[in-house]
């Protein structure tokens, strides 16, 4: 019997003062092998994952953010951004970095990973789901 | 049904492992399977037999212990969050040349992959976390 | 279709309860446990933004985690429901998925 | 040289949820030994902890909150809660449980060890302290 | 006499940093650390929060914090000036005491 | 001036111990003494040498370790929170009827006192926690 199921893992938390959005990006990575249908969720303080320019040499904290832009060879291409997180903290789509995959159902054409989504698209795709994971 | 149970928060520190032993204590009761319990972030600290909780509190790791035995409850412990935080049995103390492991006995540590299987073969999956 | 969220963190410390009643859909169940139960408390600063989402959503706390913390049904609004560990169980095996709001 | 320094522990999370509310008393109970000036601030979540009828049976975790109520023995008789703090939660001084001391400078007269001021004037006990414990 | 605050959560997801603007005296430094850095941001929810006590506060954010969350100047407000670890000890030593919102 | 620490959050799961330990080296270069770390809480769990972090990460039981050596700083670790949390010297250990210990070298426990006394001894003191 083989199930795919509609996994979404959601993610609420900036990075590095918790450790919680590294480890749910390797739930992420292990995840894909699996070959479910997966989705991730970025809202709240969870769009914070996702903005550029990290670097963090002066906190001695290995920075994961490239890690996002390696998604797309795993299969993983739909992530969701909320619009409004991103309004409530001063961010537009601009302060996100570019993540891009490559689709095989396209001749190869490369389209972006992330797609900004209103609050109620958010709750139907919340709706829409078999697991739901919350980091 | 089959129910997955996922801890994320450490012992005694936060509510998230009293909570699920509750839980999971009366979906066994009403009749409901619980197959597997995977213990990520701190909640891998769950699993260490070296903690000794004052006379008067609950022993967390013990309960745990106790309940899985009695229902055959698979308790994994992640092995990426548990190397992290200090959480080796006998072969990972071995492999990683440590003098010393602090496992309980009943918890088991395997990876990720045991998430997303609880993910896939339950009907439902119940996190308690931070 | 429809979800059952758990909330366990206090509303005046956190955004996860506000953040959940912004997202569940008509039909979902909220079930507030550990701090969380404080989401049912009358005359508070969130009350409102809590009984607004009274008429299309349940609302419950986990009974056990209110008595611990002293929060009888006097103190709490009357929109919000109250079950034991075995109603929670009832509630995830009804609904869908669970969604926690953490 | 006695030193006797001004020591306040701020207490802004709810019980059981989480260990800080314990693991602070712990230490406002061996802090007592060192004859110091203490008092203990209960703002924001923190005036939880000090709600009457706990009880912790069903969750199978210790109830401490009688412990509250032993602090006058240990010479910890300054319990200031935040009047805001009660107000933003629904709450007021009946909801707490009541806490007393015996006042050895007013021939043992029993006296109550919590005492609600309001913002300002937290804020002005927190200026006035030599060392902050905050949980 | 005045105090060095310490804010290292998110002012989006807890409430440390309004409770801590809402504690502070007139002369006090506030310094967010760690995620507490996002409360320097402009354009937010909370960023006219901050602004109000930039007069009567000292409102610093820690760079290297800052700069690990891609949290450059330009999206920061002018009101809220940096230091680095080394600054850091400064505030502490030129404070009378240091109170962490934690 | 001398600077006292507390630390009250785990190692990796949030960034406590991380920032208290670039601000305990800057006070040090900068001339200050800090004559000792106390870790309360999570914060009881920087002490395990069992931890294995992957090779790209920071060792932060080791960094502390490390540091404490160089600038004679006491690592205190508080008992009452070891305990519950599974952390143990090997006297504690032996006390206890345990047949492992976790504490790394540079790390001690004893009571809570030390925290008080470091408040009353210290110029100033930082908390870094969650």
């Amino acid at each position: 019997m083989s199930v795919t199921k509609k996994f979404l893992y959601v993610n609420r938390k900036a990075p590095y003062g918790t450790i919680y959005a590294l480890e749910s990006l390797e739930v992420v990575l292990i995840g894909a092998a699996f070959e479910q249908d997966v989705s991730l969720a970025f809202l709240d303080d969870g769009v914070f994952q996702l903005t550029k320019g990290q670097d963090t040499k002066g906190i001695g904290v290995k920075n994961f953010s490239p890690t996002f832009r390696a998604l797309g060879d795993y299969e993983v291409t739909k992530l969701y951004i909320e619009q409004e997180s991103l309004d409530e903290r001063g961010l537009t789509k601009d302060d996100l970095q570019e993540i891009v995959y490559e689709d095989e159902d396209d001749d190869w054409a490369e389209k972006p990973s992330i797609r900004v989504v209103n609050r109620a698209e958010m709750a139907a795709i919340m709706a829409d789901q078999d697991v739901v994971l919350s980091f | 049904m089959k129910i997955g149970v996922v801890i994320s928060e450490g012992p005694y520190t936060h509510q998230a492992a009293d909570s699920a032993y509750n839980f999971v204590k009366s979906a066994i009761a009403k009749g409901h399977e619980v197959p597997r319990v995977f213990f990520y972030h701190d909640g891998v600290n769950v699993s260490t037999r070296l903690s000794v909780p004052p006379q008067d509190e609950r022993n967390i790791q013990i309960n745990w212990t106790t309940l899985a035995k009695e229902h055959d409850i698979d308790l994994v412990v992640c092995i990426a969050a548990a190397q992290r935080r200090g959480l080796l049995d006998e072969n990972e103390a071995k492999r990683q040349g440590k003098d010393a492991n602090n496992i309980a006995d009943g918890f088991r540590i395997s990876g990720l992959g045991q998430l997303i299987e609880m993910g896939i073969q339950t009907d439902r999956l119940v996190t308690f976390g931070d | 279709m429809s979800t059952l969220h758990t909330v366990n963190k206090s509303p005046f410390a956190t955004d996860a309860l506000l953040s959940c009643l912004n997202h569940c859909s008509d039909g979902d169940a909220v079930l507030m446990i550990e701090d969380g139960v404080y989401g049912a408390l009358a005359n508070s600063r969130i009350s409102k933004a809590v009984q607004a989402r009274a008429g299309s959503v349940t609302l419950l706390i986990l009974g056990p985690d209110a008595q611990a913390r002293g929060l009888n049904s006097d103190k709490c609004l009357s929109d919000v429901g109250r079950v034991d560990y075995d109603g929670f169980v009832d509630l995830v095996t009804q609904h869908d998925r669970t969604q926690a709001w953490l």
